[in-house]
């Protein structure tokens, strides 16, 4: 069986159902100098991937800025990292998991949460946090509701079990993402800057170790659909191409990483993922400009009979490379043994920069490393606007159907839809408390606030994106995503540091998908730039598509503030008679926003203009009021405007309290002040004898403000001339909604 | 007619079984020697009524494929007997 | 006075170790000492604390391995001779699993994890664990499980609750129980129970996550101190 | 000689199966209509190997009641054949 696959002749079909165009196969010639056989061919396709090679994306995202005096560690290696004072380092990245999970939603999102992990902790790193990114289709679909029942189980129990709280992400729903949802999972973790471990393998003769589970056929993609072909004596279905995860194996593999990174005894770690051995042993010889040598006779399999393609492109979970110092290897096998992980060397480190596969001393493979990694092929190309643009812009309802729309009628609308309701459902599922430095943590505030353990600082971290947004005018969706997450961070009394992204895209080699990618990545850019957020991690996700069509471009960011004094965070505190302030002009803009969505079902207009000049200092404005306790709650102002803003700080507040919200006056139609979703704006609660003061600090800084309310003691939720209704009932709408749904067992498993 | 139903459910040969896998372990350390192969597996039992043996064993089979296994990664089989019989 | 040595036991997958060591440090008189799961000796500890989290993964049943363990061998002596030990979460599976405790706790009823800040009123101050608590006092500590649901037949329940041996129950924030307060279907809303003597206490809420009013109530502290005084 | 070992652990009658509960509303919900009873239980299924029938079954026992079973809420049956048999 062996010998059949080593000999499968590499055609023309086969290179082709290896993904591989027959352009990219000549260049693979001419590099080797002679032709593949069928492994190094399945090596190639692997690398050469989107997934690996960035071959669509790379010559774009290297416009994002990924400088600063802050970044400790940019794009590159396994994660970024930027410094936080006090000889601290959080290192942090996002990544998806879309695929696995649309395939098998609990497994799928699971091992989505252990591959970020494992690249934060073969940093050194100990993870501190998770977040989660969601997007699904409607959730009145069962099938939605199966995938997201045990998408959010599969995050939950694998990080509940590793021990690592989630404190905080998003949840959206719409129809684009029904037959391909969305799972991006963000991990951060806190290092003393001397402990940063990168993934390289340095010193040729050093001696290479494959650390944690065994190796199985997990999640041989593509590729191995063709080799199961050929592969007649065994069926489809012991082909398993779903991973499944081990989280207590995961939890043992920490350990064993950080204490084996303490130790000094390894040179470099990597975590084996996506494309497994092959990635892993090729970009740390890459990173070290070495060569590697790995026999792949000596990874410890769990199933017999497997071949060195299947050993190499396996994606088995739980399983790290490492490159030990020589002297040091008991101190390497008793930390192993220590936590009961198996422990095999498996090659070693070369001079001679060549990628050497072995079986039983054979050579399989030999490939030049940068073959591989650096030979990557790109493509960057210049495509035009794509027509449906302006279709959806000239979509845009007039002004006569939008104040045909009841206003309070609507606001029931957009607090009960589930991307707006409350999400608790989620979070409750999630150990959002362990590691007991979580001081804000889900559904308490707009980012979640953790303490710094022995210092008095803090760190905000957020999630945030917008698919609509982005569908409608990609370059501002990749903007507001990133100064959304820095209003969040900035609601919490932190300065936002840096951000991991995550962008999920469909298909880039169609023309409309990749203009969408190019101009996302543009405004993301630009926005990290005005707002000093370099990006220090991130991930690709392209082909998320469906028979129904490609899913709206969806650009996640991931966004890490600081707050140097956690004591100068908001304090959550109000009464009766405080004030509301809006800070940032009234709103007027409806197009790509919720009312148009949830109530009247269009995806319609262009997304709100990004001012990144006032984004900048409407957020610098909040954080110096919250510092200096003049602002005791403060809440953006983002998906269903004003309205939904005013009714979400008014959940917060203490049972019995209630808001009056105060309308510009002059107005015919209150739609735009309630609904629209313009830019750079927050709401606030200044305490009483405070007001006096913020009127005199905001009328200092010339930017837009004005009251916009108070605080009441009568329970109710006013809306101006608008009307008011009970505040128990509005809560009652948008803490149910979700739960109610998922009462629904019929897509119980 | 009411039929007795046991329906037993594994993982797919090959796939990774942290329980049986943690539980083999586990086995080991308690000293119980020369146990091998530790799959943890579901099993499933209830009444159904209804007429006719291929008919209710159609019907068992749909609930099987449908909602008590995950066939994207489990495997079942099932057996029927009339209860009280 | 030197400081009372607690024991601190480490599962390779116990994930709450080090939120019990900084408990246990934070109160003053205790000592915190690491004990692995492989040892065979306490290091001279006084008291012990079983922490959260998942000891040996815990795919079969909660604590079901744990209890085997050699650490446990010697918990179980030390537990049975009058000493004290408190099992939080995984700690309290694994007591009832050795048998240190009555009844079992199963799955949640709603059959998913459960995490928030609970309140709990402290049914009985008999025990050393809450001598600083007043009776009938409410309490803040978070929960975080998905097997927390104790049950035990009638009588068990029955004999608990006269010997004033149901220590904590779920309650809402005006102090009753209620079904919608009940996080996870326990028997009688029954949160932590204690043996006969008192000394060993189990609980599925984290008293370790509740020692700062920056994470949200301090109200664990009491816990730790009684624990600390038992042992001293 | 190895034997194929069958473990099937069930909550003890009485106690209320929340997962089985929620599958028969799952069941009904979805049309499957005179579904009743339904429980949820484990199917663990190993080799062993040993000499002696009798003793054997022994050990298995002893696993069961100790490591497999939570025997305060959980009852086991188990079955066991020659392997390759
Ligand atoms: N998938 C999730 N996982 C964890 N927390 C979540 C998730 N989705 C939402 N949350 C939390 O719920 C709260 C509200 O989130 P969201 O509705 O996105 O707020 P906003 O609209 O203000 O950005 C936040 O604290 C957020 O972290
Ligand atoms: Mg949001």
């Amino acid at each position: 069986m062996t010998v059949a696959m080593r000999d499968t002749p590499v055609t023309p079909d086969v290179v082709a159902a290896h993904g591989l165009r027959p352009d990219e196969y000549d260049r693979i010639v001419e590099l080797l100098g002679r032709e593949p056989n069928f492994t190094e061919l399945g090596v190639f396709s692997l690398m050469w991937s989107e997934h690996c090679g960035y071959k669509y994306s790379r010559a774009w995202l290297s416009e994002l800025p990924s400088r600063g005096p802050q970044v400790v560690q940019g794009p590159g290696e396994n994660a970024g990292a930027v410094d936080v004072g006090d000889g601290l380092a959080v290192v942090f990245k996002m990544e998806s998991h879309n695929h696995p999970s649309a395939v098998e939603p609990y497994q799928g999102a699971a091992t989505g949460v252990g591959g970020i992990l494992r690249d934060v902790f073969t940093m050194g790193a100990r993870p501190i946090a998770m977040l989660d990114s969601l997007r699904f289709g409607n959730l009145d679909d069962p099938h939605v509701r199966y995938l997201f029942r045990h998408v959010v189980r599969g995050v939950g129990d694998y990080g509940n079990c590793v021990g690592v709280p989630t404190v905080g992400g998003e949840v959206v729903f719409d129809d684009s993402y029904a037959g391909n949802p969305l799972v991006n999972a963000m991990c951060v973790g806190l290092l003393r800057h001397e402990d940063l471990m990168r993934a390289t393998a340095a010193g040729p003769g050093n001696p290479v170790y494959v650390l944690g589970a065994s190796t199985g056929r997990d999640g041989i993609h593509g590729a191995s659909k063709l080799a199961s072909t050929e592969l007649s004596e065994d069926s489809a279905e012991s082909r398993p191409t779903v991973q499944i995860g081990d989280p207590f194996t995961e939890k043992l593999l920490l350990e064993a990483t950080l204490e084996l990174i303490a130790s000094g005894a390894a040179v470099g770690v990597q975590d084996m993922g996506a494309a497994g051995l092959t990635s892993s042993s090729s970009e740390m010889a890459a990173r070290g400009r070495t060569g590697i040598e790995i026999d792949v006779a000596r990874v410890p399999r769990r199933e017999p009979g497997m071949t060195p393609y299947e050993v190499l492109l396996s994606e088995s979970q739980e399983r790290m490379l490492v490159v030990a110092r020589p002297d040091q290897e008991t101190a390497l096998m008793a930390i192993a043994e220590k936590w009961d992980l198996p422990c095999t060397r498996v090659g070693v480190v070369t001079p001679d920069q060549e990628w050497r596969i072995l079986e039983d001393g054979d050579e399989v493979c030999r490939i030049p490393v940068a073959a591989l990694v650096d030979e990557v092929p790109r493509y960057a190309r210049e495509v035009d606007a794509p027509q449906y643009l302006a279709e959806v812009h000239a979509r845009m309802p007039g002004p006569a159907a939008v104040a045909a729309i009841d206003p309070l009628a609507a606001i029931e609308t957009l607090l009960s839809a589930p991307t707006i309701a409350c999400k608790r459902w989620v979070w409750e599922q999630y150990d959002h408390t362990v590691q007991t430095h979580t001081m804000l943590g889900p559904g308490r505030a707009d980012a979640a606030l953790l303490l710094l353990p022995g210092t008095r600082s803090a760190i905000a971290l957020a999630t945030d994106g917008n698919g609509r947004y982005t569908y409608c005018d990609p370059r501002r969706g990749g903007a507001l995503a990133v100064v959304e997450a820095a209003r969040n961070v900035s609601c919490v009394g932190a300065r936002p540091l840096a951000v991991t992204d995550c962008l999920n895209f469909g298909n880039p080699e169609k023309d409309a998908v990749y203009f969408q990618f190019v101009e996302a990545v543009r405004g993301i850019a630009e926005a990290c730039r005005a707002l000093d957020a370099p990006v220090v991690s991130g991930n690709v996700s392209f082909y998320n598509e469906s028979p129904a069509g490609a899913i709206h471009p969806t650009p996640t960011i991931g966004m890490v503030g600081l707050l140097e004094d956690r004591d100068e965070r908001p304090r959550g505190e109000a009464a009766g008679g405080d004030a509301v302030v809006l800070v940032g002009a009234n709103g007027s803009h409806l197009g790509a926003g919720c009312l148009l969505s949830e109530v009247l079902g269009l995806v319609a207009g262009r997304a709100p203009d990004v001012d990144l000049e006032a984004e900048r200092r409407h957020a610098e404005i909040v954080r110096s009021l919250i510092r200096e306790g003049l602002a005791s709650v403060a809440h953006d102002i983002g998906d269903g405007g004003l309205a939904v803003a005013a009714a979400e700080v008014c959940f917060g507040l203490p049972s019995g309290l209630g808001i009056a919200l105060d309308l510009p006056a002059g107005d015919d139609s209150p739609h735009g002040a309630l609904f629209g979703e313009d830019g750079a704006r927050y709401l606030l609660v200044v305490p009483a004898v405070s007001l006096v003061e913020v009127r005199e600090r905001l009328a200092a800084t010339g930017a837009p403000w004005r009251q916009a309310g108070r605080v009441t003691d009568d329970g109710r939720i006013g809306f101006g001339a608008v009307g008011s209704r009970e505040r128990n009932e509005l809560q009652r709408l948008w803490e149910e909604a979700i739960e109610t749904r998922m009462e629904n067992l019929e897509d119980q498993r | 007619m009411t039929s007795r139903v046991e329906v037993f459910v594994q993982l797919k040969e090959g796939m990774l079984d942290p329980q049986g896998k943690t539980l083999e372990h586990a086995l080991e350390s308690l000293g119980y020697a020369g146990v091998d192969g530790v799959r943890v597996g579901k099993w499933i039992t209830f009444e159904v009524q209804g007429e006719g043996r291929e008919a209710i064993e159609r019907q068992v089979d749909e609930m099987c494929g449908r909602l008590l296994a995950n066939t994207v990664i489990e495997r079942y089989t099932f057996t029927m007997r009339e209860a009280g019989a | 006075m030197s400081p009372v040595p607690i024991g601190v036991v480490r599962f390779p997958g116990t994930n709450c170790d080090q939120d019990v060591f900084d408990a246990v440090a934070a109160t003053a008189g205790a000592q915190p000492v690491w004990l692995w799961h492989k040892e065979t000796g306490l290091r001279g500890v006084r008291g012990i604390v079983l922490a959260g989290g998942f000891s040996y993964g815990d795919y079969l049943r909660a604590g079901a391995i744990a209890r085997f363990s050699p650490i446990m061998e010697r918990v179980i002596a030390f537990a049975k001779s009058g000493g004290p030990v408190l099992g939080i979460c995984n700690g309290f599976q694994i007591l009832a699993e050795a048998g240190l405790l009555p009844g079992a706790l199963m799955r949640n009823d709603r059959l998913t994890f459960v995490c928030r800040d609970q309140p709990l009123r402290v049914d009985s101050v008999r025990s050393p664990f809450t001598a600083s608590f007043r009776p009938g006092e409410i309490v803040r500590f978070p929960i975080a499980h998905g097997e927390g649901n104790y049950v035990a037949d009638d009588e068990t329940l029955d004999r608990l609750e006269t010997a004033g041996r149901v220590v904590f129950r779920y309650v809402d924030e005006d102090g009753r129980v209620t079904a919608a307060a009940n996080p996870n279907g326990s028997a009688r809303s029954i949160a932590g129970i204690a043996s006969e003597n008192g000394m060993v206490l189990g609980l599925m809420p984290h008293p370790d996550r509740a020692m700062s009013l920056l994470v949200g109530s301090e109200d664990g502290r009491g816990v730790f101190r009684g624990l600390m005084e038992a042992a001293a």
